[in-house]
């Protein structure tokens, strides 16, 4: 079902990414939160630039490969299987940049776009607020149009990166006299103007991956918000979407907690147990599932825009992921509670992906509303 | 690896909905039950190169891969089609192709591509039967050692099964002592693979009919003053319906389009294919009785045609729980499950 | 929990109904619709009330026994342990006796209950309509008032008993200006009426349970009414309550049901298969939660009413059943398929339990009408 | 077997949730997760006869059965009290009671009915640990044969372990080698059994909490103009959580109020009880954090409390899958599983 061109083309392109990054990425870099700096991070996010891998599905001239879905899954596939660092700058790469890349002016992809790839302006994202969670067009952050200023005040959730991020990217009602998705703008905001401020959010796992972003009367320059004033939800719909496909993410991640998991049912004496074969069998399964759907989705191009294919992709990989993890916690069971002078960190780092897995299940579109998205747009139920 | 469609495909996906559309069995069902079947029905699907397909072309067949097979085999789920045109053309034909003495592969591909020989696949073990095991013309029985072959007047013993998909008419084969056989373990270890594959392909065009119907009735049927797919109750089981449907098809088309890679890829392709089929083929069912209603419990509504195919199919060819056990198998067998199931390149691959 | 008194009582009672049944009770007695009869089944209902445990729950002076839930239930439970017939009565004894006696004129008392007890008059249930199912207020069976009589035509769809039943109460519309639940009547009608038309529907699982039951203009005479015109919704809410309650089904035929299962598993060669005994193991604990939820329950005094009690019930058992059935089709596999000359009656019996369990989800109030209610008058969550 | 409870255990029920309502850790969760623990919480306890209530009259208790702390057990689940209160008073004293040596019951019963001493109970096993081993002025350890006391001065070695519910505390504990053991391996079953079905009341009084806490939350919380509440995904994920919930409170009950009966039937019970809680606070911790969103995902929302708490329950004393393969085995082995698991006539169950 592939030509055979494609794979000889595909296959050469997985050969130079692996020895790549097996020459080049750095394995167990801690989180910048646990190192207390962003710098190790941002040297990293600027090799892959200088390699031209930062941000590959960009255009050629403006720093990327023109890669097609395929060509970034693949990517995906190796960056996860060498182990890799989280990407600090996903937000920005994924979401910053092409909306910059889409709606922006020529000034606007000036002064963003290098400094973005280089690792400069680390991008976070403004979009929740603790009124407003699947309701989204219900957010009421505003923004005073004063001339060429925009005075803007009131609050985020559910930022991450927020700690050391350089930039937000926020959608402010701009328009006091609208409502829902009318009157909302794209606002960029440059994280060191004075009346923002962040407070992390203590979060159930003992992280604080999240954060609250509060404004009080942040002036921003006009030339700030990108698209016109009021077009900020057809942008932020378009930029949903991005986030919600596929290439994120892939089943290699999944092989590695499998792998995890396999190493608890054996501690546990299980390795001949036809009941842990069957529910680790079933993830595997759920994992190479994963890999044929993503490729699919990848290989027909459908990808990139808000729809069936996104809600899908979002709807499964979160709840196999929380099934994954809630099948590790069975099998790890007391040992859960470690001696603390003597803790493995692959079982507190278990522990706290299962909790996240929970929060996949509400963030970026809770399932719900993904259920909502599949039955209304794409099977056609009335409203 | 990418599991896209090519047009080619799509266009004989697109064929065979057509044909079966006119042909398939729920036009009138009571007449099928009843048994007066549609025998001119093999013909019509031979007519439009269906049976001939994968029939190398020197064998007077159409030379397609089995795997441009993949959306046809779809529609022989989502037509309900009671007739071996899967195991004829997609398990058979490649297997007699690939692995039968060249006499018998010059008796039999010539007559199946004639639309002359009906032909149909046996499961390995005691309790298995074979669809139209009574009526088809050669029935290949996967044994441990290879395969027998057994035509109609081989001296085969016939004992027909009761199932509640009466149409399929299973029936168990027994082949006479005499009968040829060929092949080895590791044919009957590849034909099971590959049956079992197809399989997980026709119970997903299975999936997609009750989901389709599901979503048809939802959005007619008015309780409340509303049709009852305005409901966010039924929004949401159709929706995760229809996700476990679109993410679980590509794994099928993958596992029936790997004959190049070796036994052991294609075999945990297949439990791949078949679990996570017969998964989301449990939860279409389950969801797509429960929106219907009373209404689809009955057997004068069509539903029920493929609610008892698709609880039948659950169990043949392994139950999921069967392939999920095959691949926690493996996974506890491999060294680095990275290595084992992530990405290859191409020499490794091999 | 309990009192020592209570269970002596109990005790006693218990051992006096387990005497009696293994003494009298039939066992594999075939349906009436497989021995094409339902005298039989007369016979036994008649020999049942002559020993005073044809409707315990009814009033003493009414031929029951007034007993409490607690004691039905036990009666229950022996009477699956016994393996007795199938009450072929039920209909009457739980709804239209109860309804008689609740709503019912001293005449009416008179004229059915007798006859109901000896199973003279076997009753079946007519409120669905094809278009009417978990909207039953919106049902269309109409009745025209004229004078003495009530001339009822439409339909009515999933009745059982319908082929040999002497009596249906109905749900209908009799005054025609109304809408949604006013305007209804509870009918009484006799199957025998000139006009009345029972069509067996056949069944997924091969078997017709129900029928369709039309009326085309059938005279029943007003004295047929039960309660006042118009009076009918309430008189079935009451009535639904009393099906959904407990004390209809006891944890003791799962256990039955699962000692087929285990045979299954066994002749699969699965009876040292762990994942086979964490399934079994599963089920096994289901039907002990449904014994001792049943058991308090019935020992609070709360049943009997529609509410929160019965629809916990009605889903529950709906639910496990599916579990419990679906969990024995895997075990079976390809057995399924039996030879047609040597078909083990067990195997076809759990396939058509399977599907009447599918069925179950639906009936009596559609599994999401019982989240509804739980929802909305449990949990107090807003309409 | 009837499972109704009497209104004196409803009233004392009702005290339990009266006093743990002002004292729970719910009021000042940072204060409390500093390590600033409620010093005085026990006493309090003490005081209104929560922790003697089950100590023999003899011994300055109030002489209460086990049974009777039934609701007051959910409810140290429903205010997810740290304090090893259950262990103490549900767990500790009955084993005292009734197995230990004369001179060793009289010595720490009437401690613990004067509110002097904390007990609490460490499973069998490499890896378990004991709520509160480190603070406990008894820890009781379960070994294969038997259990050993372990008294703060009685030079037991104590590791902490790290927990996601730092309140419990949980450490292990390992028994000087000269310390008090008693009992065998039939009573090592039987507390296991005890503190196991003692567990599964606890982890039902937290899916109870887990629960209305979701309940009030969806009424409360407004997004699309409406409260969540009112969309029916939200109501039937809440209507399937109360509906386990309710279901599987009986069993729970049931296990802890037949220490009259056999060790095999209490064993049994247990399994049943733990099962069976430890499914539904599955179901109701993974709907109440979907129903509450991000604000249920930070260490400042309560409802955090509840949903570590309930994860840790879920594991301790055998997890669901543990449990239910207990079961299975118990219905492999039983000839006939009516007479094994059905009613039983009065002289038959003794």
């Amino acid at each position: 079902m592939r030509t055979a061109t494609d794979t000889a083309a595909v296959d050469a392109w997985r050969r130079e990414v692996r020895q790549w990054l097996m020459d080049e990425a750095p394995t167990s870099l801690p989180t910048p939160e646990e190192l207390g700096t962003s710098d190790q991070h941002r040297a990293w996010e600027r090799k892959l630039h200088a390699a031209g891998y930062s941000a590959i599905h960009w255009p050629v001239d403006h720093g990327g490969r023109d890669a097609s879905q395929e060509v970034r899954m693949v990517f995906q596939e190796e960056y996860e299987r060498a182990g890799a660092p989280a990407r600090i700058n996903i937000q920005g790469i994924m979401l910053a940049g092409p909306v910059i890349l889409r709606y922006g002016t020529p000034e606007q992809k000036q002064r963003w776009l290098e400094p973005l790839l280089r690792a400069d302006h680390i991008w976070c994202q403004g979009f929740s607020e603790p009124d407003s969670g699947s309701d989204l067009a219900s957010l009421r952050t505003k923004g005073r149009v004063e001339g060429n200023t925009i005075v803007v005040s009131g609050q985020k959730i559910w930022t991450s990166v927020a700690s050391f991020a350089d930039w937000i990217f926020a959608l402010v009602r701009t328009d006091p006299e609208s409502s829902r998705n009318k009157g909302i703008s794209w606002v960029m905001i440059d994280m060191t103007s004075p009346g923002v401020e962040v407070r992390p959010i203590h979060q159930i796992d003992g992280r604080s991956d999240f954060a609250e972003v509060f404004f009080n009367d942040v002036a921003v320059p006009r030339a700030n918000v990108v698209g016109e004033l009021g077009q900020g939800w057809e942008i932020a719909m378009a930029a949903l979407g991005m986030e919600r496909g596929v290439g994120r993410r892939s089943y290699v991640q999944y092989l590695g907690n499998l792998a995890q998991a396999k190493q608890f049912a054996t501690a546990a004496g299980l390795d001949d147990d036809p009941a842990t074969h069957e529910s680790l069998g079933a993830l595997l399964g759920g994992a190479i599932v994963y890999r044929h759907f993503a490729n699919r989705v990848a290989s027909s191009g459908k990808n990139g825009e808000p729809g069936p294919t996104a809600a899908y992709n979002k709807l499964y990989w979160s709840e196999y992921q929380t099934r994954l993890f809630e099948t590790g916690m069975g099998l790890l069971g007391e040992r859960l509670e470690q001696p603390a002078d003597d803790v493995d960190p692959q079982i507190s780092s278990w522990e706290r992906e299962y909790w996240y897995s929970r929060a996949a299940r509400i963030f970026a579109g809770s399932n719900e509303i993904q259920r909502n998205i599949i039955a209304e747009r794409v099977l056609g139920l009335p409203r | 690896m990418s599991v896209t469609l090519t047009d080619e495909q799509r266009d004989f996906g697109e064929l065979a909905r057509e044909v079966l559309a006119k042909v398939g069995p729920a036009r009138d069902l009571l007449q099928e039950r009843d048994g007066v079947a549609r025998r001119g029905r093999w013909a019509q699907l031979a007519e439009v190169g269906l049976v001939s397909a994968t029939v190398p072309e020197a064998h007077g067949g159409l030379g397609l891969g089995a795997r441009d097979m993949a959306l046809v085999a779809e529609e022989v789920g989502y037509f309900a089609l009671p007739e071996p045109l899967v195991e004829t053309a997609c398990v058979a034909v490649p297997l007699l192709a690939r692995h039968a003495p060249a006499g018998v592969a010059d008796a039999w591909l010539p007559r199946i591509a004639e639309g002359r020989a009906v032909v149909t696949v046996q499961p390995p073990g005691a309790s298995a039967s074979a669809t139209f095991g009574q009526e088809a013309d050669l029935v290949i029985v996967i044994e441990d050692g290879g395969v027998a072959l057994c035509p109609k007047a081989s001296g085969r013993t016939v004992s027909a099964r009761e199932s509640a998909d009466v149409l399929r008419r299973p029936a168990r084969v027994e082949p006479a002592s005499e009968t040829i056989r060929f092949g080895d373990a590791q044919v009957a270890a590849e034909v099971t693979a590959s049956a079992t594959a197809w399989t997980a392909v026709v119970l997903n065009g299975i999936s997609r009919r009750l989901l389709d119907m599901s979503v048809e009735y939802a959005r007619i049927r008015e309780q409340f003053g509303r049709p009852i797919g305005s409901f966010q109750a039924v929004k949401h089981m159709l929706a995760d319906v229809a996700t476990q449907i679109e993410t679980v098809r590509a794994s099928a088309w993958y596992a029936v389009g790997i004959d190049d890679q070796d036994l052991e890829a294609r075999i945990f392709a297949a439990s791949v294919a078949k679990w996570s089929a017969t998964t989301a083929a449990a939860a279409a069912n389950l969801n797509a009785l429960q929106v219907h209603g009373g209404i689809g419990f009955t057997r004068e509504n069509p539903l029920s045609l493929w609610l008892v195919r698709g609880k039948k199919l659950e169990a043949l060819w392994g139950t999921a729980n069967f392939h999920a056990r095959i691949l926690g198998e493996q996974l506890m067998q491999a060294d680095d499950l990275v290595e084992a199931f992530g990405p290859t390149l191409a020499e490794q691959a091999a």
